[in-house]
């Protein structure tokens, strides 16, 4: 029977198996080692891989890339742990400028075979700069991989999939998922990076969405099964760089119909680019404007006040009803 | 601006921008005065214990409401009263500080009533005090970045003239922030009257000093900004006010900064969430319980028959007073209106951010203000 | 008569009127003292008023953004300049968990009046790290205005509303347009951010472009007058944050047809949150979808080949003729 | 990784973390050996002249080019031969260097074709030549940027038990930015075998080191970090590869990192787009003139009998070779193939990229591969 993990143990899981099969991969970060992480995703690899392949580095995110980039330039696959996604920014430089184009800068000659984790989102009410939710920087940059899962078993796949890679990957891990179990198959060979799921097929609408967002997509789906007669399609990204293009096209131009969700400020946010190619690909086919159901334009609000910053199900569904249903299925 | 440059004390020399060998130490570990000078003035000095028995209580509290869940976090204070509190009271209410989200007891100290101290803690909102009214910025939580913050704010006093000086607290983790390096650096280059408190409390979260730093002490970083430095008992809080003291007067005059190093220990977990045993011993943790810096001021002012046990029953009544006032304030509900959201993104919201609060408002069933 | 003013001199005159009116305004940075920067658009400040207001800062990026900062909370109005998009990138942790929310942080007891001077964009054949097109990092992100004028009157106005406004602003000035001369009345009131301008009214379609991108989409349509028979319109957005949606879904459900011009890589540039902007306000008057004409998704490629790179009137007549016009219109 | 701690040499004390009063100097202005112990080999002095020669020549070849256009940017080494030359040679081939864009002379002394080293400047492409063969970074243009890559790839050969030592160049500006802090701190912490290498040229494009930093020397900031410092004189060649084989020798045998300050000048503008008129005056310049790092090695080896007419005009001719050579192969225009630039994104283009390379393709009239 396959094993049931919640996610952050699927992510341990992952991380351990790396570790063991490639001896070129090391963990580090703040708080990773003897700690264990503050999620505890890294839990254990110190003790059972030496101070050697898991350790704490100085306090100093910069530091952790800069270095990370040295590594990787002489053969180890580095992943590092940013503690929250507003504590990767002092990083931003490395990344942006280094990480995304080092594989650029010498016509291929140098893989950057690195994985920046991000504990991901709000949701936990957590206080300020504990909740951002930041993918809309790195897709935008291009040479970096960014991914998102939003089940147990794509954590640990997808996780597999980063350390595999030789390009540098972003991996957000929706913060408020860790503890959700899943079903987690290990022996299950690592997917390639770039193909979304269909999470649950539907025929009036699709829904897509990715990390934090898709339970929520899927909650709405259900509810809108239940009381509203709508068969929504959710399609989970997984990988939000590279795009699926094929799996969302193919969704869309089916249904005609789609609500991008996601929990990142909606303005600039990914959903943007979502809505945008979408709505050109799709174009013939869409009996309305594709809509986003995002967080607001604010600055992370307050824990006390984040529920009304996310999309929830009654949000997905005020988009759904938006979708200008022909008059005869307008009411239930 | 109308500054000129004034004449000011000279640069320092390069053997005061290395600490002592020692840390400066004025009580001993009994609390007998060991300093070269007289001691602070009395009334102070029970000024300072006095300030420091609230802050314990409103600590206490405080950590319990964290652990009822009343608060979504609390980073607790306990153990660095001394270097709090000391260096709080050695500003003037015209100076400014830059706390972080450790220094709750030090806003307290400040003046700032303890309920709102604990907004940001709590979820209501980000901060919870007026900032210009207790010249306290709000409680820093991205590591190091205040300190440019409060380096920047004291320039620009000095360039209007005026004779303030901002003091930044961090911590032993923060000063491997590449702000730390930035914000120092700017400071020394330009004399800002500004000065660094590192409230070495010998953790990271679960961190120790070793893996943070390998230079003989952390105010060894100071001569390579070619800033005065000191480094001092932080646990002994006359020697705490006495340090702050005399750099703050020193940037006053025109001195320029200096890098203060309070060697000190936290006590409590990292933060209501943090599970210590994971990585550090009971045994250190009892060394330093025997270091306690209430215990030591209260040794020395009651030798000094400053403190009898009236007054010290006074002060844990007030003390308890707070912690009961504070509780009993904690547990009416919070008046949030989601729609304020809104209006402090820019000075007017964009057009964006009026249809979004016109769709909460629907939502909520009310009409957008 | 009006003067001629190039844009970079025409910035040079906003800073130094800024200057004389308010002595609350300072400039600092790398370079912008003695020097007058390296694009000269501080040039003589120091000069006139003295280095207390105009000022060289250790290099570092961070440190000059961060004691801005404080310097804006003691109530001065500083303007900062980061010497090319790439190096503001150190900055980023504070631009974005401080200077962008702490009007938001405190209530709106603190206000944050400060200008970020970014040269912005490629075009001029620098080496690496000298050409990257950042406004998608900035507009993502709450509590910043955007601004990137295009015309060297808007280079003046515009960075007088910016230092005027009590917002934080990051003004983003086209590097390849610092040469360019144009007619520049200083005594015209700064104007309120957050108008686009119509730069050439239009039937056919509707060009929306911003900064760099504005000359190329006149060119283009100047091209397609001649040649197409198109009457193209060309939105100039001058300010992205806050987005004028009035202007832009006036002219595209006029028209019919939108290209979108921006110099940035397109995958999740700020192009797409136009796209999908025009793509649902406009849905029942497009008779095409929204194209996008954009930088490549690659690392800025070295100066000899960013011309493939930066979209051209070529380009932009593609996607024009791409807009599915009805068959009689279809060749020329 | 198959590492164990190595028991290596100690940490430094105090006293090795602090520079000397005097930067190092092995030679005096007219060229005499003024050490206390031996000079270098005298091959490996000759060959040091050499290389310089041949550096000077190709910076001033490269400096026409700039500014005939044929680069995009050039900026100079002329005036820190010594510093560039000194330390490169110092390294084992299978050491790894780190340079910024003002290291090219570096580079041409690490043996890279000097066409190659240019690409960058040129602006075919972001690097011109092989850095695994030559086991030279890319050159690095965000400031200090470059230091944590050199210390994490150390790091990591001490992981896998190759004893190899990395040199990551910066300017005296970039001392400034917080990657520098956190790489010499991750360094220092770790004990990894690394060399910074200040090259403290008095200026960051226009901004004089009085303005950079307030500390008696840049050398002053290794104790901040727990870190071996020495300041040496950067125009005595001598002085500055004996300084530097010191520390990449402690370095791999487990010393630990040294931070080296090397004193020099740039004689040139910053870069060809730079005018320096406006920064700093021609006195200061000319004082600097009298101090020429080729001048006074060549002063010492005629001194020592170790360089005749007949030799020196050899380097001149050979340097001479070079620059022609690298003129005439600069005439070709570059063979570039705007297909490419989507080659090297990912280890694989993605679908999107795929889409645009065909749209590109098209556009050029090509079909794409
Ligand atoms: C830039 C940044 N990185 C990481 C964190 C997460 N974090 C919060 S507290 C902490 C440890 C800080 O240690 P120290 O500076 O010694 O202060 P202390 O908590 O001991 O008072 C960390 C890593 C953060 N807040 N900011
Ligand atoms: C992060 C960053 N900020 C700014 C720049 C722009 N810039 C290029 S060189 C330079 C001066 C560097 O001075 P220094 O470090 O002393 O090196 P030098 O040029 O004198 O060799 C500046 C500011 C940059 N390249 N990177
Ligand atoms: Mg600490
Ligand atoms: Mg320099």
């Amino acid at each position: 029977m396959t094993p049931q993990l919640a996610m952050a143990q699927a992510l341990n899981a992952a991380l351990s198996d790396a570790m063991r099969e490639d001896d070129r991969v090391l963990v580090y970060g703040e708080d990773v080692g003897p700690l264990g992480g503050v999620f505890r995703v890294t839990d254990g690899l110190a003790a059972a891989f030496g101070p050697q392949r898991c350790f704490d580095a100085p306090l100093a995110e910069a530091g952790i890339a800069g270095t990370a980039v040295g590594m990787a330039m002489y053969g180890l696959r580095p992943v590092i742990e940013m503690q929250f996604d507003a504590f990767a920014y002092p990083a931003f430089e490395q990344v942006v400028s280094h990480i995304a184009k080092l594989r650029n800068r010498t016509r291929g000659e140098l893989t950057l075979p690195l994985v920046i984790r991000i504990p991901y989102g709000g949701g936990i009410g957590a206080v300020e700069h504990h909740s951002d939710a930041s993918e809309a920087y790195y897709v935008h940059t291009p040479g970096l991989h960014v991914v998102a899962p939003a089940t147990a078993q794509d954590a640990y796949s997808l996780l597999r999939a980063a350390i595999a890679s030789d390009d540098p990957v972003v991996f957000l891990e929706p913060k408020r998922l860790y503890r959700h179990k899943g079903e987690v198959a290990r022996e299950r060979p690592a997917e390639p990076l770039g193909r979304a799921a269909v999470r649950r097929p539907g025929t009036s609408a699709t829904l897509i969405a990715y990390g934090p967002a898709v339970p929520v997509a899927l909650a709405a789906a259900e509810a809108a099964a239940d009381t509203e007669g709508w068969d929504l399609e959710v399609v989970d990204l997984r990988t939000l760089v590279p795009f699926d293009d094929e799996t969302v096209t193919a969704s869309v131009r089916r249904t005609g119909r789609a609500v991008v969700v996601h929990e990142a400020a909606g303005f600039a946010g990914f959903g943007a680019e979502i809505a945008a190619r979408v709505s050109q690909r799709c174009f013939h086919h869409l009996e309305a404007p594709v809509l986003r159901v995002t967080g607001l334009d604010l600055p992370y609000p307050p824990p006390l006040l984040e529920q009304h910053h996310l999309p929830d199900v009654p949000r997905v569904l005020e988009a759904v009803a938006a979708l200008q249903w022909p008059e005869t299925g307008s009411t239930s | 601006m109308s500054v000129t440059s004034r004449p000011g004390p000279a640069p320092p020399g390069t053997h005061e921008m290395l600490p002592g060998a020692e840390p400066v130490r004025l009580l001993d570990a009994a609390g007998r005065w060991v300093g070269t000078g007289t001691p602070p003035d009395a009334g102070l000095r029970r000024e300072l214990y006095r300030r420091m028995v609230l802050g314990r209580q409103f600590d206490r509290q405080a950590t319990a409401l964290g652990k009822q869940g009343a608060l979504a976090v609390y980073p607790s204070s306990y153990g660095q009263e001394a270097c709090q509190i000391g260096a709080t009271m050695a500003l003037r209410e015209t100076d400014w500080l830059f706390p972080t989200y450790r220094d709750s007891v030090a806003l307290v100290a400040r003046g700032i009533d303890p309920f709102e101290v604990l907004t940001l803690m709590r979820g209501s909102w980000h901060c919870g005090y007026s900032v210009r009214r207790h010249r306290t910025a709000p409680q820093c939580t991205p590591l190091a970045t205040q300190c440019p913050h409060a380096v920047g704010l004291a320039h620009a006093a000095r360039l209007a003239g005026d004779d303030l000086v901002s003091l930044s607290f961090i911590g032993d983790g923060g000063t491997s922030e590449g702000d730390f390096h930035e914000a120092c650096n700017f400071a020394a280059v330009h004399r800002v009257p500004t000065v660094f408190l590192v409230q070495n409390n010998q953790y990271a979260i679960s961190v120790p000093l070793a893996a943070q730093t390998a230079a003989p002490t952390l105010a060894h970083k100071a001569i390579g900004y070619g800033m005065r430095a000191a480094l001092v008992d932080g646990n002994d809080a006359l020697a705490v006010y006495t340090t702050v003291t005399e750099a703050v007067e020193r940037a006053r005059a025109g001195g320029g900064p200096t890098l203060i190093e309070a060697l000190t220990y936290r006590m409590n977990p990292h933060t209501s969430a943090d599970d210590p045993t994971r990585y550090r011993s009971a045994e250190e943790v009892a060394v330093w319980s025997g270091r306690d810096p209430l215990d030591r001021l209260a040794a020395h002012l009651r030798a000094e028959g400053l403190l009898d046990d009236a007054t010290a029953a006074a002060y844990t009544a007030e003390a308890e007073a707070l912690a009961a006032g504070l509780r009993d304030r904690m547990r009416q509900p919070p008046a949030l209106d989601p729609l304020e959201l809104f209006d402090h993104v820019y000075a007017a919201p964009t057009p964006q951010l009026r249809e979004q609060a016109a769709e909460l408002a629907a939502r909520l069933g009310r009409h957008a203000s």
